[in-house]
């Protein structure tokens, strides 16, 4: 059992340093290059939304990463101190988004939800949001 | 991630390279629409075949770039997608309102 | 400025990941090549330590890093909570080692103080190490 | 960490590719003393051309088998080093008693 945990600045420039950290991070695993495109994705989406929608994009905030790679299983959880969501149910659906302004898909969650095995988010409004996912990796489960 | 602008007669191929996500999305959006507002062109490529990664904004990229192409009447195709792009697009249902063919 | 902290399992599989993590994470300093490998040094042997010496290679543990890029300036501090050092300015000492039976040279802190610009080693024995490192990069100061 | 082993003549070229920290420095040295124990040469060269980082447990790993080398009576030679292990070997002094040569 590998364990990292992660703590850096809410700035969106950083989104590509996490999403390659956490591909790093689970190599011991053997992934296919699918599957890492995956986590990439997933990754790339949370830590985004953290920064877009948890904070606004204002900065001198913190995104959190606990990750955990055993036994052919990575598990993810990126959470942010920020606003929150009040209808989980609804911002999960797809094409549902509060920033169309800013050309936002909506697809975010939908991505997450496809590309990982297991996904479960936790908000409260004026506190912050948790997005625990799961993926199952290596050549036998590809 | 670098975006180069080509013309080829009278299309128009926007050819990606790199990564596109939220923190490079904004000059890729510059570079398109100052592009399109340009005009002089009756078909728009976005040429994907150098595009590395793209999250959830390059849908959104995608779809706001549409919107304007429709308008005008422009012919629109997207090129060459990795698989990984491949697969958010067709996620999407990009594929309904714009073609896939292979440059 | 750009703030990052790492939690990470005191696995030395994991030196590889942390070293490369560390360099990804100062490249928005525009460092030379010669920069890069200078930190990735000093940060595989500050790591090694953690490891090697601060909890002999015992599973279960963590090595804690901090670090901080801003201003062309990379800062980051390496602690583990270990078993810590007796003589702090013996152990700095070239060639001194208390591992020599596992071939270690005892130039770990000697690289690390050629390759950083400033270093600063705190211990307590029975409570752990901190090494505190700072590197001024980008073309300027190549 | 790849170590290949070759045989030039009566000289065992000993190539190193990769990265050769704490972690990656055990099979090396396993890979290392079992080829000098088989015997059957007189110049052992380590070849560091393809070498592209290396932290302080290089130089322990080269001090041990110089011993043995040594000892031998072996000639040594270190070649073709990147400039970031040629800081390594130099600060260390390493040069002063195993030769740098250029294959
Ligand atoms: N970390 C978060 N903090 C606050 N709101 C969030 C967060 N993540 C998602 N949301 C809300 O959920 C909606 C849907 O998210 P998502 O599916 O990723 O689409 P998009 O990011 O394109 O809007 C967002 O528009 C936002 O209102
Ligand atoms: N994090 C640490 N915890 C406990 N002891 C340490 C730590 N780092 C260094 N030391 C002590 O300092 C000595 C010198 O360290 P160093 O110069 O890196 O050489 P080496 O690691 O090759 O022994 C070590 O042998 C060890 O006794």
């Amino acid at each position: 059992m590998n364990k990292l945990y992660i703590k850096i600045s809410a700035d969106i420039a950083n989104d590509a340093f996490i999403r390659s950290t956490v591909a790093a991070f689970c190599l011991e695993l053997d992934p296919t290059v699918e599957q890492i495109e995956d986590v990439k994705t997933a990754v790339s989406e949370a830590f985004t939304n953290c920064v877009i929608h948890g904070y606004d994009g204002k900065e001198g905030n913190y995104v959190y990463l606990d990750l955990c790679v055993d036994d052919g299983k990575l598990s993810i959880i990126i959470s942010d101190g920020g606003k929150g969501i009040e209808n989980v149910k609804q911002a999960m659906e797809p094409f549902f988004t509060t920033k169309p302004e800013e050309e936002r898909s909506g697809m975010g969650f939908t991505l997450m939800s496809t590309f990982m095995d297991e996904i479960r988010v936790d908000s409260t409004p004026g506190k912050g949001t948790t997005v625990a996912m799961v993926k199952n990796i290596g050549k036998e489960v590809a | 991630m670098q975006l180069s602008m080509l013309n080829d007669g009278d299309t128009v191929v926007a050819a990606f390279e790199g990564e596109l996500d939220e923190h490079t999305a904004a000059d890729v959006r510059n570079a398109l629409d100052s592009r399109i507002a340009r005009g002089g062109f009756r078909n728009f490529v976005f040429d994907f075949s150098r595009l590395k990664f793209m999250d959830s904004t390059g849908i959104g990229v995608l779809l706001g770039r549409y919107k304007t192409l429709k308008r005008r009447g422009s012919g629109i195709y997207i090129s060459s997608p990795n698989p990984h792009v491949d697969k958010i697009l067709s996620l999407a249902g990009i594929y309904s309102i714009i073609q896939k063919i292979n440059l």
